[in-house]
């Protein structure tokens, strides 16, 4: 019966369903950075890198990598026809000015408010939030790519962060491992489910308020 | 008017212990090389440094906390750094994490004679913890306050005698907000030119703002990582 | 994506009575020619415009003052124009003078997303009244919000389809803040280039700020003050 | 015996005297242009002009002006090797972060206090203070250029400015066409007269606190 859930690669396919043509996007480290292999054919979008670049490319062929370019995941990359470098100030002036149209961020939970948190384990990880705060504090459209429960089976998807928050109430869709959520105000709307994920299944490992769309349907790829 | 200076350790020769610095760079992506290598030789120690990054364990600021030369940092991201994990963890170095535009934007004002804005970051956690919180038509922005430094130290791709600078690529980064901000301003270039050589429209730090400059020498530039995607086949 | 509109009348179609503008140039310098002859044409008023200076009588921003269509200039220097002041003391006019660097700062701090900033100018002087004052380190500054503007309208030297800029010379002034400032952006140019014309390391204004892009036409660009000197004579 | 009084040249050469080697100088509109003329031999001097540009060289030849080139006077002028253009925020940022070593303007009045006043008469002209209030708040060192007394004969050099202020206690000296003046906690100190002109004549005229400094001399031209 199909998958017992998404893969990585899936969540970013799904994800880039999302990308509108014309959209400035800011894609994450991780899973966010694959939606750029699953562009849908004839939408432009231009990649954002929050250290200086509009129009990111991708990586460098091997022998043509440049120390001089690299994106927010410090990999090395390339231009393209019209990309444009600009200091760290204008970049996220430029995102705190909401020009980014979508952002997609990696989270270690989130709420059912729309609350994120990705940047902090007390006492455990002190790698800091780079930009991540900047980016959910002023992007417009923020979708979330994880994993839907932790290691432990238990779900991510909280009716309140335990963690540090990186930024409240701003998060606007979840795409999981096994669905598609809305962050809406009764709490997460299941618009999509992963094929051979149940309703029940999504019940389950959903702590924070839950609901599910009338039309709900089962992703397809 | 001349700005040069003969190498890294005549630049920071008056660079001492306790004083705060700018560190120009994101990752190991134009950081000034030459200078935290003479930061090192000299032996300076107690320093404030501010820097997006904390380096990594055997380049960048990094050699800087191996011989425990920094005792805070003031930084968004320093991950990919043992060393500076476990001083952390120990007790030995101070950190305070800044969203990543905050940081940018603190070291503008500085350079814009701005003494304080108001940024979106951080609301609602604890970043905004014993920081001023204002609403502005209907949303909450923190009180930043612009740094102060006693010297903001940054690499640039190429520069002239009187001190005007561009980067190259993304190594651009933190460096020309910084080079704004320091009280003394170093940059190191890869290549020095003569005033007149770069295009007065594409000069991306005017040479007022840098004190001293020199061509550095041997650039590692290292990459942290080496991504690459595969030749189509030749000839298939 | 292509942002390219065919002509100055296209480009400012949606712009309505009432609205607030932002309009580039210093004096006469990298003022948007095009635009500004369009909005004459097309007639709409109650206008209030953020600029710099409000042209001369005959032309500049004085063309639209000549039909009546500024509600309100926001300014810092309005000098070189006497039927500006003839509306202005008739009370026909509003204006709002602003010193010219808070004018450039509160056009960048809308760009830059800070809702207002801290700034020296104009303390103790009639421009601070109403205004908050706070003190920083010994200093007093002025509270300054950022503009907001429907609209703003921008000249550059070059830009390509993606709405990428660059200027020129002294031309720049204004431009690259307002550029950044706008709820939507126009920008008229020289010359339209194709992506990847421009080199990405000196581009002033990334065409993620720009909106409509066109390349204007019949450039007058009228010097204000023809100032020369004599040439040495040959073969003296 | 000699002139009764400088006229405006040497008003912007005892001025350009002031200057020093490696300094960041703007100057104003009016008589404070004309200090670009005496810059003395060996003294290198960079001339920031406030509408985006740092190196400013002289008017161009006849025939060579070009509109997209002009200085904050809206003068046509000429770069020099070294110079820079650059945008109207960040010339008035490096005004404000105390970058320009020297600003030199002119002014209706001045008080023996350091406050200015150049930029209005109230019902009268309204033209506007353009970047003067900036340079005034932020400069370190500001230097005015101004005839000492009105058509009517009235100081201008007062006690206490009568138009809208500029700025307040911020300028550092006046050099007029009768001397040149410390701004001072005890008020205006003469520290040089103009060739001819009395220290009995600058008190007359000077209507704020005077002080006459013990080593006060002529000036020479």
């Amino acid at each position: 019966m199909g998958y017992m859930a998404l893969n990585k690669e899936q969540i970013a396919q799904r994800i880039a369903r999302e990308l509108k043509d014309g959209y400035y996007v800011n894609l994450g480290i991780g899973i966010p950075t694959l939606v750029a292999n699953y562009i849908p054919e004839g939408v432009n979008v231009i990649l954002q890198s929050e250290n200086g670049l509009l129009g990111m490319g991708p990586f460098p062929f091997e022998g043509e990598e440049d120390p001089d370019l690299i994106n927010a995941g410090k990999q090395t990359i390339t231009t393209l026809p019209g990309s444009v470098f600009f200091d760290s100030a204008m970049s996220f002036g430029m995102i705190r000015a909401g020009k980014v149209d979508l952002t997609v961020l990696g989270a270690m939970e989130v709420a059912d408010n729309g609350d994120i948190a990705n940047w902090k384990i007390p006492g455990k990880m002190v790698k800091g939030m780079g930009g991540a705060m900047d980016l959910v504090a002023a992007a417009k459209n923020i979708i979330v790519a994880m994993q839907h429960t932790n290691r432990a089976g238990e779900s991510k998807l909280l009716p309140e962060c335990t963690l540090p928050l990186t930024g409240v109430r701003c998060i606007t869709k979840v795409v999981s491992d096994l669905g598609v959520f809305d962050v809406t105000e009764d709490g997460f709307r299941c618009i999509e489910y992963a094929p051979g994920v149940t309703i029940e299944e999504i019940k389950a490992k959903t702590a924070g308020r839950l609901t599910i769309a009338d039309d709900v349907k089962e992703m397809t790829f | 008017m001349n700005k040069v200076v003969a190498n890294a350790d005549e630049a920071i020769k008056d660079i001492e212990s306790g004083m705060t610095l700018m560190l120009g760079g994101f990752g190991l992506c134009g950081i000034p090389e030459n200078c935290i290598a003479a930061l090192v030789r000299k032996g300076v120690n107690n320093l404030t440094c501010i820097s997006n990054n904390a380096g990594v364990d055997d380049f960048g600021i990094g050699l800087m906390l191996q011989q425990k030369q920094v005792k805070k940092m003031i930084s968004s991201y320093v991950g990919e750094n043992a060393e500076f994990e476990r001083q952390l963890l120990s007790g030995e170095l101070e950190v305070d994490l800044v969203p990543q535009g905050t940081l940018a934007t603190r070291c503008m004002a500085a350079g814009y004679g701005m003494p304080a804005v108001y940024l979106l970051a951080g609301v609602g956690t604890e970043v905004a913890e014993g920081k001023e919180v204002r609403n502005f038509n209907g949303k909450d922005y923190l009180l930043e306050e612009a740094f102060d430094a006693d010297f903001a130290i940054v690499k640039a791709w190429k520069g002239d005698r009187l001190g005007n600078l561009i980067y190259k690529d993304t190594a651009r980064n933190f460096n020309p907000m910084m080079a704004m901000a320091g009280k003394i301003t170093i940059a190191e270039v890869e290549e020095l030119v003569e005033p007149g050589e770069l295009d007065p429209n594409y000069v991306h730090t005017p040479g007022i703002y840098v004190h001293r400059i020199f061509q550095g020498s041997n650039y590692e530039k290292r990459i942290e990582q080496r991504t690459v995607r595969p030749r189509t086949p030749k000839g298939a």
